[in-house]
C-alpha cells in the first residue's frame, strides 16, 4: 500500500512530463523515467520478474530506441508546438476527459468484486514451465512475429538503394 | 487419360504464341505445325490408349464434361489434325500470317478438337461456338476488302443459328432432364422425349411429337447454318471468297464438318421419333442444296466462289444421305452404306477441298492475288508438276473412281437410291455439272495456249511439291484402300444403325 | 479506497495522459511515445489483478499466472510495434524530411 | 494352280495401270524409259492375255477366280474380282494384242514429240483401265475402271492441250460420256440395291445368275416397267455414251483431235468398245423381257438409227479421220443391232473384228497424214498409190474388210452374221432393212474415201508425200493379217466363235449354207457390197479434178448435202438447246443467289443488327440514364464528403475517441439503466 502510495503520484508526474514538455528529446526522456517507475510499483507488487523485463525491454530498449529516433529525425519547431498547444489542447481533452471519466469511474466504483488477499510470489520457475508448455504456441507465434518485424524494421529503416531527388540536399 | 490432353495441346501452343513477343512469323507457323503435328499424334495414340473422359461439373442438372473418342469421332479429329497442319503449311508457303495469326488457327483447331469428341451438350456447345470467334477474327483481319462484311454475316448467320439450337436442348434439358447425347439417344430410342416434352409444356397445349418436331427444327436450323444447307448457305461464298485462302481451307474442309458431324451424332440419334415427319424436307433441301450449289458454280467467274459452291454441292450429298437414313424405316443395309458414305465424304471433301484451295493459294501467290477464270490460261505448259497435282485434286472432287471422292459419292447414292430413288436421281445431275464446271476451270487455266503474262512462272518449289504430294497421297490412299478409314469408323457406324433402328 | 482501485485509477490517468500525447503531439514519435504510456497502463491493470486477488480462492488448477503472461507478451509486442513504428516514421521521415502529422495528409480528400 | 493364276490374271490390267502411275510419276522428260515400260508392260500383258484365253479355249470352260473383300461398311461386305470367260478372254486378247500394235506403231508416229513419255504414259492408263473393263466381275469394278477410261481418253484427247479445239473436244468427250456413265451409275446402284451383290457370278447368288435374275424380272417399278428393264436402260444409256451412239454420239468426231494413234486405239480397242461390251457382259438383264423385251428393242433401235445416221454423215466429210470416225459410229450401230436382236456373238465378233480392221485404217491413216505433212483433207490429197505404196496396200485391205467385201474378209462374216440375226428378229424387220441401207452406205463412202485419196491425180502438187518408217508399217500389216485371218473362226461352215462365247463346242458345218435364208442373205450380202462399191465408182471416178471441185452429190443433194456436212446440226442444235440454256439456267441461279438469298440473308442479318440497336437505345436510355444518372451523383456526393477527410491523422483519432467515448458512455448509461 505504502510504496503504491508514494510511487503513484511520481508515475503520474513523469508521465504528464512526458505528455507536456515541448523538447520531444525531453518528451522521451520523462517516457523513461515513468516506465523505470512503473517497473519499481511491479518489483514492489511482488512481480519482480516482470519489473526486470519492464527494465530492460522498455527502459533500455523501446525508450532507448526512442531517443536515438528523435536524435536522428529533426525535430519540428519548438515555438510553432508551443504556440499551437491551447488549440490542440481543447480538441484533445475535449476527447480525453470523456474517456478519463468513464475509466475512472469505473475503477473508483465499478470494482466490485469480491477480492481474496494473498501474499503474491511470481515463481520463475513456473512461468517457464508455462510458457514452453501450454503456451508455447503462443511463443512461437511471438517469436515469428519477432523475426518479421526485425527484417521488416531492417528493411524498412535501410538507406535506399537509388538515392531519391531530394538526396541532393545532403 | 490422354483423352482431354490432345484437345489442350493446341491451345497450349497458342498461348505459348501469344505470349512469346519477337519470333518471327515463319518461325511461328512452324511452331504452329509442330504444335498440330504433336495433337496428330497424340490423337492417334489416344485412338489405342484412351477413349473416354468424364468430369461432372453441375451434377444436379446432369452437366458433365463428358469427352468420348469412338471411330467416327476419331476420323473427324484425324481430319482436323490433317487439316489444319495443311492449312498452317499453306500459310506459311503463301508467307502470309503472323503470330497472332497460327495462334487463332491453333485456338480454332484446338475447339474443333472439342467439337468432335464432346458427348454432352454443353462442352460441345462451348466448343461449337468457340470456333466461331478464331474464324470471324482469321476471316475479318487477314481477308480481303470485303472480309468485314462477309466475316460479319458469317457470325452472326452461325450465331443465330446457334440459338436456336441453344433453344432446343433448353427444352430438351427442362424435359428430359439431360443433355447428355448418349443419354437422349437411349430416352429417344424408348420414345420417351416427346412424352417428356408433352409433360413439360403441357401449358403449351401442344402434343409432343409437334414439339419434339419444333426442337429438331430448331436445332435443324443450326446445323443448316453451318453445313451450309439451301437456303442458310448465302453466308457462304462472300465468306469463303473473301477469306484468305488457308482459312478458306479451315472453313470449308472443318467448320463445314461440324455440321455433318451433328448431324449423325445428334440430330439422327436423339430425333428418331420425328425424323420420318422431317425427312421429306431434308430430302428436297438436300437436292436443292445439291444442285443450287453445283449450277451456281457454273456461273462463277471467280475460282474461289466456285470452289466454294462446289463445296455446298458436296455437303449437299452428305446432307442427301443423311435425309435418306432420316427416311428410312427399316433397310439396314442401305442405311449403313449412307451413313459410310456420309462419313467418307465428309473426310474425303475436307482433304480434296484443302487441295484445291491449296491449289487456288499457289496460283494467287503467284499472280499477285488474282484469281478470275480468265486470268489464266495454257498453265500446264508452264508448270507441269502443279497442273497434274492440281488436276488430281480436281477429278478426285469429280467423283473419279480410284480417287477418294468416288466412294463417299458411291455409298451415299447407294444408299439414297435405294430409300429416296427420284430425290437420288435428280442429284446425280448434280454429279455431272461438277464435272463440267471442274473441267472447265482446267480448261480454262491449264489448258489451251500459254498466256504470255505467264511465260515467267516457275513450277512447284519443293516445299510445295511435298505439301501438295502429301495431300495427294491422302486422296489417293483412301481412293483405293476404303477400308482404311472405314475399319475406324465402321464400329461406330453399327452402334449409330443399333441405336437408331433398335432390334425389337 | 482499495489498493485495486488505486492501482485502476493509476492506470486510468495513465492511460488518458497517453491518449491526449497521441492526440495532441505534433510530432511522429512523441504520439508513438503516448501510444506505450496506453500500453504501460493496460498492463498496470494486469499486474494488479494479479497481485490483489488470491487465484486458490477461485479453485484454479493451474498457477495463476495469467496476468503476468499477458504481460510479458504485451512487452514483447509493444517492443515489436515500437521498432516497426520507428522504422516506419523514419522512412516517412526520409520522404518528407518530417515527422510533423499535420504535414502528413497526402490522404486529404 | 488356281491362286497362281489368279495373280497372273490381275496382272494383266494392273501392269499397264502401274506402268502408267510410275511414268506420271517419272523425271522422265525425253521418254525414253517411258516408251519402253509401256510396250513392255503391255507385252507381258498380251501374253498373259493370250495364255488366258488358251485357258478358257476348250468349250465351256469359265474361270472365276474368289472376289477380294474390297471393304466393309456397316454389315455388308464389298467384293470385288477378275472373271474369266470366253467373252473378258477374247476381249483381253484383242484389246492387249491389237493396243501393242498401236504402242508399237507410236514409236514411230510420235517420234518428234515433245512430251513423247507422258503420251506412253496415259496410252498405258488408257489400255489399263480398259483391260480392267474387260476382265472385271464386278459391275462396281467395271464402272470404276469405265471411269478411269474417260479419264485417260480425256487426257488422250486433250493431249495437244494448247490447241484450243483439242481442250474443248476433251472436255466434251468426258462430259458427254459421263452424262452415260451417271445413267450407268443410277443402274448399277439400282441393281445393287435389289440384288444385293454387284458381281456377275458369285456362285448362285451372283447378278446374272438365276437367282438375282427372277427376282429383277419379277419386281416392278414406276411405269410398269420391270426393275431389270428399267436398269438395262439406263445401263444402255451408259453403253451409249461410251459407245458413241445417237444421240451421245457428238463428242466421237470431235476426238479426233487427239494424235492418230490415240484415235485407233479409242475406236478399235479401248474406249467405244467399253459400251458394246457392257451391254454383252450385262445381256442376261437386257434379255430378261424376253426377245422384244423393252430393252433389246431399245437397244436394236437405238443401233439402227445410229448406223444408218453415221453412214449416212460420213458420205459428206471431207476429213480423213472423220469419215472414220463417222464410220466407227456406224459400225458400233450395228454392234448394237446385234445386240438387240439376240446376238452376243455376232456382236463380239463384230467388236473383235472391227477392231482389227478399223485401227488398221486409222493407223494407215495416219500414215497417210504423215506422209502428207499434217494434211487430213481428202480433197487435197488423191494418187497416193504411187508414193505410198505399203501403205495403200494395207488400207484398201481394211477399207474392204469395213465395206465388207465377201469371202475373204472378216467384215463380211461379220455383218452377215449380224445382218443375220436381225432378220430373224421377231421384234420387227426394221432394223435388218435400215442395217442393209447402212451397210450398203459404208461400201459407198468408204470406196468414196479409197478413190478420193489413192486414185486419180495429185491435187497438191506442191507436197511431196513420202511413205512412213518400218517402225509403223509392221504394225500395219500384222494388223492387216488379223483383219483378214480372223474370218475363218465366224464362218457360218465353222461357227467357232459364236459357239464358244456361249460355251459350245463348234463343228464343222458343212450344210450350213444350205439351210433356210442362208444363201438368200449371202448373195444379198453380196449384192449390198456390188451396188455400193459400183455407185461410189460411177460417181466418183473421175469427179475431183482439184482440192477446189465440189462434191458431185452436192450438186445434186443440195441442202441435205450441207445437212449430212454439218452432221445434222447435232452440235448446233445441243448449243442451243442444252449449252445455252444451262449456261442461261446457271446465270439465274447466279441472280437468284445475288438478288434473293443474299438479301434475305440482309434481312436476317438487318434483323439482327436491329434487335442490337433496339438493346443497345434501351441500353441507354433505361440503363445508362438510370445507373449512370446514379453513378454521377454518388461521384458528385463523394467529392464533397471527401473533402471531409483532412488526411490528418489526429484528426481521424480524435474522432474515434470521441465515438468511442460516446459509445462507452451510451452503454454504461444504458446497462446502469
Amino acid at each position: 500500500m505504502i510504496p503504491l502510495l508514494i510511487l503513484a503520484p511520481l508515475i503520474l508526474l513523469a508521465a504528464f512530463g512526458a505528455v507536456w514538455m515541448a523538447r520531444p528529446v525531453h518528451a522521451a526522456l520523462m517516457l523513461a523515467l515513468t516506465l523505470a517507475l512503473v517497473a519499481v510499483l511491479y518489483l514492489a507488487l511482488g512481480a519482480d520478474f516482470i519489473g526486470l523485463v519492464q527494465f530492460a525491454v522498455y527502459v533500455g530498449a523501446v525508450a532507448v530506441l526512442i531517443v536515438f529516433s528523435l536524435l536522428i529525425t529533426r525535430p519540428g519547431d519548438e515555438a510553432e508546438e508551443i504556440e499551437r498547444r491551447p488549440r490542440s489542447l481543447v480538441t484533445g481533452l475535449f476527447c480525453t476527459l470523456p474517456v478519463l471519466a468513464v475509466l475512472a469511474y469505473t475503477a473508483v466504483f465499478g470494482s466490485n468484486i469480491k477480492l481474496i488477499p494473498w501474499q503474491p510470489k511470481l515463481s520463475i520457475a513456473e512461468l517457464g514451465e508455462m510458457l514452453f508448455t501450454s503456451h508455447a504456441p503462443a511463443v512461437l507465434a511471438l517469436a515469428v512475429l519477432l523475426t518479421a518485424v526485425m527484417i521488416g524494421a531492417a528493411l524498412f529503416a535501410r538507406e535506399p538503394d537509388k538515392p531519391q531527388d531530394d538526396s541532393s540536399e545532403k | 487419360m490422354l483423352l482431354p490432353y490432345f484437345i489442350f495441346v493446341p491451345l497450349i501452343g497458342a498461348i505459348l504464341l501469344a505470349i512469346s513477343r519477337g519470333i518471327s512469323a515463319k518461325d511461328a507457323g512452324r511452331f504452329a505445325s509442330v504444335c498440330s503435328i504433336v495433337s496428330l499424334m497424340l490423337a492417334g495414340y489416344g485412338w489405342d490408349a484412351i477413349r473416354e473422359w468424364s468430369l461432372p461439373w453441375m451434377p444436379d442438372a446432369n452437366i458433365a464434361l463428358r469427352f468420348e473418342m469412338d471411330g467416327l469421332s476419331f476420323l473427324f479429329v484425324l481430319l482436323v489434325a490433317l487439316v489444319t497442319l495443311v492449312a498452317i503449311s499453306a500459310s506459311i508457303l503463301k508467307g502470309k500470317g503472323d503470330r497472332a495469326y497460327f495462334a487463332l488457327i491453333l485456338v480454332l483447331q484446338s475447339a474443333l478438337f472439342g467439337v468432335f469428341t464432346a458427348r454432352h451438350f454443353i462442352p460441345w456447345f462451348l466448343c461449337w461456338e468457340m470456333t466461331l470467334i478464331p474464324a470471324w477474327l482469321l476471316i475479318r483481319l487477314w481477308g480481303g476488302s470485303g472480309a468485314p462484311k462477309a466475316a460479319l454475316r458469317f457470325f452472326i448467320m452461325t450465331l443465330g443459328g446457334s440459338a436456336f439450337m441453344l433453344v432446343g436442348f433448353l427444352a430438351l434439358q427442362l424435359s428430359a432432364g439431360t443433355m447428355d447425347f448418349d443419354a437422349l439417344g437411349k430416352l429417344a430410342s424408348q420414345g420417351a422425349i416427346a412424352d417428356a416434352l408433352a409433360k413439360s409444356f403441357a401449358f403449351t397445349g401442344m402434343t409432343g411429337h409437334t414439339l419434339l418436331t419444333l426442337v429438331a427444327l430448331a436445332v435443324f436450323l443450326g446445323l443448316a447454318v453451318k453445313i451450309p444447307i439451301v437456303p442458310f448457305h448465302a453466308w457462304l461464298p462472300s465468306a469463303y471468297a473473301e477469306a484468305p485462302t488457308p482459312v478458306t481451307m479451315l472453313l470449308t474442309g472443318l467448320l463445314s464438318k461440324m455440321g455433318v458431324y451433328a448431324m449423325l451424332r445428334i440430330f439422327l440419334p436423339v430425333f428418331p421419333e420425328v425424323l420420318p415427319a422431317l425427312a421429306p424436307l431434308l430430302t428436297w433441301l438436300a437436292v436443292a442444296t445439291v444442285l443450287l450449289g453445283a449450277v451456281a458454280a457454273l456461273a462463277q467467274t471467280d475460282l474461289k466462289r466456285m470452289i466454294a459452291y462446289s463445296s455446298v454441292n458436296h455437303l449437299g450429298y452428305c446432307v442427301l444421305a443423311i435425309a435418306a437414313v432420316a427416311a428410312s424405316t427399316s433397310d439396314r443395309s442401305a442405311m449403313s452404306s449412307a451413313i459410310s458414305g456420309v462419313v467418307l465424304q465428309a473426310f474425303n471433301h475436307g482433304i480434296i477441298a484443302s487441295a484445291l484451295f491449296s491449289g487456288i493459294a499457289i496460283l494467287e501467290t503467284r499472280s499477285r492475288g488474282q484469281r478470275g477464270l480468265n486470268d489464266f490460261g495454257g498453265l500446264r505448259a508452264q508448270t507441269p508438276v502443279f497442273c497434274g497435282l492440281f488436276g488430281i485434286a480436281v477429278f478426285a472432287s469429280l467423283g473419279m473412281p480410284g480417287l477418294s471422292g468416288f466412294i463417299g459419292e458411291f455409298l451415299i447414292f447407294n444408299g439414297a437410291f435405294a430409300i429416296t430413288p427420284a430425290a437420288a436421281a435428280i442429284s446425280v445431275i448434280g454429279l455431272l455439272l461438277t464435272a463440267v464446271f471442274l473441267l472447265r476451270m482446267m480448261r480454262k487455266v491449264f489448258w489451251g495456249p500459254l498466256k504470255p503474262s505467264l511465260a515467267k512462272w516457275q513450277d512447284l518449289t519443293r516445299d510445295e511439291k511435298m505439301l501438295f504430294g502429301f495431300l495427294v497421297l491422302l486422296i489417293a490412299i483412301p481412293g483405293i484402300f476404303p477400308q482404311v478409314l472405314l475399319h475406324f469408323a465402321n464400329p461406330a457406324i453399327v452402334e449409330l444403325l443399333d441405336l437408331l433402328r433398335p432390334i425389337p | 479506497m482499495t489498493p485495486l482501485a488505486m492501482m485502476l485509477t493509476l492506470s486510468s490517468v495513465l492511460f488518458a495522459l497517453g491518449l491526449l500525447a497521441v492526440l495532441t503531439r505534433r510530432n511522429a514519435i512523441l504520439v508513438l511515445v503516448g501510444i506505450e504510456l496506453m500500453l504501460n497502463a493496460a498492463n498496470l491493470n494486469f499486474i494488479a489483478f494479479w497481485a490483489f486477488d488470491s487465484p486458490a480462492a477461485h479453485n484454479a488448477v493451474e498457477p495463476a499466472l495469467s496476468g503476468p503472461l499477458f504481460v510479458m507478451f504485451a512487452i514483447a509486442i509493444a517492443a515489436a510495434e515500437a521498432a516497426v513504428g520507428l522504422a516506419i516514421i523514419l522512412m516517412v521521415f526520409r520522404h518528407t524530411r518530417s515527422t510533423d502529422l499535420n504535414k502528413l495528409d497526402s490522404l486529404h480528400g | 494352280m488356281a491362286d497362281h493364276y489368279h495373280l497372273l490374271l490381275w496382272c494383266v490390267p494392273l501392269l499397264p495401270l502401274l506402268a502408267g502411275g510410275i511414268i506420271a510419276f517419272l523425271p522422265d522428260a525425253k521418254g525414253r524409259i517411258a516408251s519402253k515400260l509401256a510396250i513392255g508392260a503391255l507385252f507381258v500383258s498380251c501374253l498373259l492375255a493370250l495364255g488366258a484365253l488358251g485357258c478358257v479355249l476348250p468349250a465351256g470352260t469359265v474361270r472365276i477366280p474368289a472376289p477380294l473383300t474390297w471393304f466393309t461398311f456397316g454389315d455388308v461386305t464389298l467384293k470385288i474380282g477378275l472373271l474369266l470367260d470366253p467373252l473378258s478372254a477374247g476381249m483381253a486378247a484383242m484389246v492387249t494384242f491389237v493396243a501393242l500394235w498401236i504402242f508399237i506403231y507410236s514409236l514411230g508416229y510420235m517420234e518428234k514429240e515433245k512430251r513423247f513419255g507422258r503420251f506412253f504414259g496415259f496410252l498405258s492408263l488408257f489400255c489399263g483401265a480398259m483391260l480392267m473393263v474387260v476382265l472385271s466381275s464386278s459391275l462396281l469394278l467395271l464402272f470404276m475402271a469405265w471411269e478411269l477410261v474417260g479419264l485417260a481418253s480425256y487426257l488422250l484427247i486433250g493431249f495437244y492441250y494448247e490447241k484450243p479445239s483439242a481442250a474443248a473436244a476433251a472436255q466434251k468427250a468426258f462430259i458427254t460420256t459421263r452424262i452415260g456413265d451417271m445413267a450407268f451409275f443410277l443402274g448399277m446402284i439400282w441393281l445393287y440395291g435389289h440384288s444385293g451383290t454387284l458381281l456377275f457370278y458369285d456362285g448362285g447368288n451372283g447378278l446374272l445368275e438365276s437367282g438375282a435374275l427372277s427376282s429383277l424380272a419379277g419386281a416392278t417399278t414406276i411405269g410398269g416397267l420391270t426393275v431389270s428393264a428399267a436398269a438395262s436402260l439406263l445401263l444402255l444409256v451408259g453403253a451409249m455414251g461410251k459407245s458413241g451412239q445417237v444421240p451421245l454420239h457428238t463428242w466421237l468426231p470431235d476426238a479426233m483431235e487427239g494424235p492418230t494413234p490415240v484415235s485407233a486405239l479409242i475406236h478399235a480397242a479401248t474406249m467405244v468398245a467399253a459400251g458394246v461390251f457392257l451391254v454383252a457382259r450385262t445381256h442376261p438383264i437386257f434379255s430378261l423381257g424376253g426377245d422384244t423385251g423393252i430393252a433389246l428393242t431399245a437397244t436394236a433401235w437405238i443401233g439402227a438409227i445410229t448406223a444408218l445416221y453415221a453412214a449416212l454423215v460420213a458420205m459428206a466429210q471431207y476429213d480423213i479421220k472423220r469419215i472414220l470416225a463417222y464410220s466407227t459410229v456406224s459400225q458400233l450401230g450395228f454392234m448394237m443391232i446385234a445386240l438387240g436382236t439376240g446376238g452376243v456373238a455376232a456382236a463380239m465378233f463384230h467388236l473383235i473384228a472391227h477392231a482389227f480392221f478399223k485401227a488398221l485404217l486409222f493407223l494407215s491413216a495416219g500414215s497417210v497424214i504423215h506422209g502428207c505433212h499434217e494434211e487430213q483433207d481428202i480433197r487435197k490429197m488423191g494418187g497416193l498409190r504411187k508414193a505410198m505404196p505399203k501403205t495403200f496396200l494395207v488400207y484398201a485391205i481394211g477399207m474392204m474388210a469395213l465395206a465388207g467385201f465377201p469371202f475373204v474378209f472378216s467384215g463380211f462374216w461379220s455383218k452377215e452374221a449380224i445382218l443375220h440375226s436381225a432378220e430373224y428378229w421377231p421384234g420387227g424387220k426394221g432394223p435388218f432393212l435400215i442395217a442393209a441401207c447402212a451397210a450398203l452406205l459404208t461400201a459407198f463412202y468408204m470406196t468414196r474415201q479409197a478413190l478420193l485419196v489413192f486414185f486419180g491425180e495429185s491435187r497438191s502438187p506442191e507436197s511431196h508425200p513420202h511413205e512412213s518408217p518400218l517402225v509403223m508399217i509392221v504394225p500395219l500389216f500384222v494388223l492387216a493379217a488379223g483383219a483378214v485371218l480372223l474370218s475363218i473362226i465366224g464362218t457360218p461352215l465353222w461357227p467357232w466363235f459364236e459357239k464358244w462365247i456361249h460355251g459350245e463346242a463348234a463343228v464343222f458345218h458343212a450344210g450350213a449354207f444350205g439351210e433356210k435364208g442362208a444363201i438368200g442373205l449371202l448373195v444379198l450380202s453380196f449384192v449390198i457390197v456390188t451396188v455400193g462399191v459400183g455407185a461410189s465408182v460411177a460417181v466418183y471416178r473421175n469427179a475431183m479434178a482439184s482440192s477446189d471441185t465440189p462434191d458431185p452429190l452436192c450438186s445434186k443433194l443440195g441442202g441435205f448435202w450441207r445437212f449430212l456436212e454439218n452432221a445434222m446440226g447435232f452440235d448446233a442444235f445441243y448449243q442451243k438447246a442444252v449449252i445455252n440454256p444451262l449456261a442461261f439456267f446457271a446465270g439465274g441461279i447466279d441472280m437468284l443467289e445475288r438478288m434473293i438469298f443474299v438479301p434475305l440473308m440482309g434481312l436476317a442479318e438487318m434483323a439482327i443488327k436491329g434487335c442490337g440497336r433496339i438493346t443497345r437505345a434501351s441500353d441507354e436510355v433505361g440503363l445508362n440514364k438510370g445507373f449512370d444518372g446514379v453513378c454521377d451523383g454518388l461521384r458528385e456526393r463523394a467529392d464533397s464528403t471527401s473533402r471531409s477527410q483532412t488526411g490528418s491523422p489526429q484528426g481521424y483519432l480524435r474522432t474515434i475517441g470521441l465515438g468511442v467515448t460516446v459509445l462507452l458512455v451510451l452503454y454504461f448509461w444504458l446497462s446502469a439503466g
